[in-house]
């Protein structure tokens, strides 16, 4: 019964998506809305990198919400698979020698590069949201070299929590200095710097951090938290 | 054929296996890889909506985008739309959150019933 | 200052010689050096701005693994180790070459040349970054993988196995590596 | 050029049919990763350099490994007969 | 200036020749280690030479391109290593004609799991 009626939807959906399909019209030229942020994008923020100028200024509170509801999604992760009481995990495999002093060999250099990555956000592609996956990627590196370690929880919620406050801070000062929300109206700098676009390379670089510890947070909790008693070894 | 429709329509394929996967497989697991085969193609069509003929990357980091030397104003035309770039940006995040939150949920439930498929989780049937 | 940072290498398991008593300074200064010379490649430019943020990342950077096993440090400031280093990479760009010949040759010939099987070998090689360098000198040269390490032994999956002995293999795979790289990494 | 769009395109559709098909869960895992490696060379073919990198690093690489986490803690094979196809 | 560019091309024509041997290797080779090693030593040296020829294209990457094929160098070896000892550790035994193995004669088989599949590894001398 059920399959069934999944076929005819999908059918239905197929069919919809044939027709639909032409109307979708690629390559023409932009709304006025995207003209303007394509156009004047430079002369609003001075930043190289428009996509930046769109989520971090244009769309600023906007990302704000997103970057809440990634920690509602972490928090709730956390929240449902959180430790169960008096329950023994029992020793995972550790990793080989060689790739443990690989992953401390790598560790710094990938941090670095993240952080590459979200300080030049307005200039070349890249940024927070970027970055913050390097970063975790790095994060991820250790916690699979090194199973019996966790992270240190305390000072993760530190950066996670001061960066996010901060992000709301920065909101505060464009609206006092601009009467609107995450201004954008501190000197704006020379094009092509990396001390230019005003606000934007701040925001992002709390952006990157904010994303980096929650998406790191996120991969702690799915490697490490309550596991199921079920078989251990054999499985792939 | 332009490489753009050929992308739009190879999304909206992506799309229908993805929902296919949701709605037909009974395995948990899968039904979360079939979202997230959802998520990619639908990714996929709303960036080739911003794709502008014959326009770079929106990112102008050479004069030669600009309207004159002295106004930093970007040409018509010049650069793709960076409007469903940057949605598509923060779409991607906060898909992985959501996944994550799936299979959290997938995990939890494992533990507690020690099956993955939803046939068998007639608890919460309506 | 390091207190609650994320994993301390220093009970890091495989890290049995670590520093001794000496002042912690200077490896943490060579390694946010390594740091900063990567960041301006990075860059590619030389701006103070650039240079400036470059330096603080890369200090900030270094504080989660400057203490781990033997990163950067000393190699740059003893001349011979570093001349030893320098030798070291044409060496070691020979063997790929050579392996990379070989790999040709038995991927290409009509009947499949291998004699496959996994040798024990033995290095005398106390730190952890030379060991990791070895084993993946070993993985890009002619023939051999390294599967596996105990302590002091290396199992090597040999596509030709020439000798069973853990000496003779030893001298067959190891030693060629072990000359420059006992001297760079002491 | 063209030719390469139709190959990637072509490549990543029947990694994602692949993926819902086999009844390995590893296998079903490691295609979705496929599918979001293309689908991050076509954000870099259609100007999106960003979205690419993002699509690299989070797509393919974290929710690639969150994914084999899960599966590595619940079953990895897919069990009974198929409903449908 | 040409002259760099038609070297670029050639070493990027290279670089995939020796790509292609690797994926050629996964093919041919009789089982999971032998496929790892040509694996590995080919697409190191493909990904190497096609980067450089790359960076000739363009000589102010050339830093940048070193600095990922360094990555590559350390990367790549480390992980067929990792993959090499899971699978060995997962108990996959060695290829039909495999002279010895070494690593299980010293430790045996970690996982009990994939006991039974030891048998088809006893294939002891056969030169």
């Amino acid at each position: 019964m059920k399959p069934l009626f999944s076929l005819v939807m999908l059918a239905l959906l197929a069919t919809l998506s044939l027709r639909l399909a032409p109307l979708l019209q690629p390559g023409e030229e932009l709304g006025q809305v995207a003209a303007h942020y394509a156009s004047q994008g430079l002369v609003d923020n001075r930043g190289s990198n428009l996509v930046t100028s769109v989520v971090v200024n244009y769309r600023g509170f906007d990302t704000l919400g997103e970057v809440v509801v990634l920690f509602l999604s972490v928090t709730g992760i956390g929240f449902v698979l959180r430790r169960r009481q008096g329950l023994v995990l029992p020793a995972p495999v550790p990793a080989s020698e060689l790739v443990r002093t690989g992953s401390y060999l790598l560790l710094a250099p990938v941090l670095l590069f993240g952080a590459y990555i979200f300080i030049h956000g307005h200039l070349t592609p890249g940024g927070g949201f970027q970055g913050g996956a390097v970063v975790a990627s790095a994060v991820l590196m250790m916690l699979l070299a090194n199973r019996d370690r966790h992270l240190p929880h305390g000072l993760l919620s530190w950066i996670e929590s001061l960066s996010g406050f901060a992000y709301v801070l920065v909101g505060f000062v464009g609206l006092f200095a601009a009467g609107s929300f995450l201004a954008n109206r501190v000197p704006l700098g020379q094009w092509g710097d990396l001390f230019s676009a005003g606000l934007i390379p701040v925001i992002y670089v709390l952006i990157g951090l904010k994303v980096g510890t929650e998406l790191s947070a996120l991969l702690d909790q799915m490697t490490h938290s309550a596991e199921p008693e079920v078989k251990r070894e054999g499985s792939r | 054929m332009e490489f753009v429709t050929l992308y739009s329509a190879a999304a909206i394929a992506l799309i229908l296996v993805g929902l296919a996967g949701v709605l037909i497989k009974r395995n948990l697991i899968k039904m979360a890889l079939g979202f997230s085969l959802l998520g990619t193609g639908a990714n996929i069509l709303i960036v080739t909506l911003g794709y502008v003929r014959g326009a770079t990357a929106p990112i102008v980091d050479s004069p030669a985008l600009l309207e004159d030397a002295g106004s930093l104003v970007v040409k018509q035309g010049a650069v793709m739309d960076p409007v469903p770039q940057a949605l598509v940006l923060t779409a991607i995040v906060i898909g992985v959150g959501v996944t994550g939150l799936m299979l959290a949920t997938i995990v939890r439930l494992y533990a507690n019933t020690k099956t993955l498929d939803v046939n068998a989780l007639t608890r919460l049937k309506w | 200052m390091q207190g609650g940072r994320i994993p301390r290498p220093a009970d890091c398991a495989g890290t049995k010689v670590m520093s001794k008593k000496k002042s912690p300074l200077p490896r943490y200064l060579a390694t946010t050096g390594l740091l900063w010379v990567m960041w301006v490649v990075l860059t590619a430019s030389f701006a103070v701005q650039e240079l400036a943020v470059g330096l603080l990342v890369a200090a900030l950077a270094a504080l989660f693994t400057w203490r781990s096993p033997r990163f950067g440090g000393s190699v740059l400031m003893m001349p011979k180790r570093f001349l030893y280093a320098m030798l070291y990479i044409p060496y070691l760009v020979k063997e790929i070459a050579k392996a990379n010949v070989d790999v040709a040759r038995r991927v290409l010939g009509k009947k499949l040349l291998i004699k496959p099987g996994i040798v024990k070998v033995r290095t005398r090689l106390k730190s952890p970054l030379g060991r990791l360098i070895l084993a993946n000198s070993i993985t890009l040269t002619p023939g051999t993988l390294s599967v596996d390490m105990r302590d002091e032994d290396f199992f090597i999956h040999w596509i030709n196995v020439e000798s069973d002995d853990i000496q003779q293999a030893s001298r067959k795979i190891v030693a060629g590596f072990e000359k420059y790289l006992e001297v760079i990494f002491g | 050029m063209i030719l390469i769009d139709i190959f990637v395109g072509a490549i990543m559709l029947a990694a994602a049919a692949a993926a819902m098909w086999v009844r390995n869960l590893v296998s079903a895992v490691i295609l979705v990763g496929v599918v979001s490696l293309a689908a991050s060379f076509i954000f870099l073919r259609l100007g999106a350099p960003d979205v690419a990198m993002t699509e690299a690093a989070i797509g393919s690489a974290l929710s690639t490994v969150i994914f084999l986490i899960v599966v590595r803690r619940t079953e990895s094979h897919e069990k009974g007969p198929e409903v449908q196809r | 200036m040409q002259v760099l560019d038609v070297i670029g091309a050639l070493l990027t024509l290279v670089g995939a020749l020796f790509l292609f041997l690797a994926a050629l290797g996964l093919v041919r080779m009789p089982d999971f280690y032998n496929r790892v090693q040509t694996g590995t030593k080919a697409s190191t040296l493909g990904v190497i030479l096609s980067l450089t020829g790359l960076g000739l294209h363009h000589p102010e990457w050339l830093p940048k391109i070193w600095l990922v094929a360094l990555f590559v160098v350390i990367t790549n070896p480390l992980s067929s290593h990792a993959l090499a000892r899971a699978v060995h550790r997962a108990g996959l035994p060695l290829a039909k004609g495999s002279i010895r193995d070494a690593l299980r004669d010293e430790y045996g088989l970690e996982s009990p799991a994939l006991v039974e599949s030891k048998v088809a590894t006893d294939a002891e001398t056969e030169a």
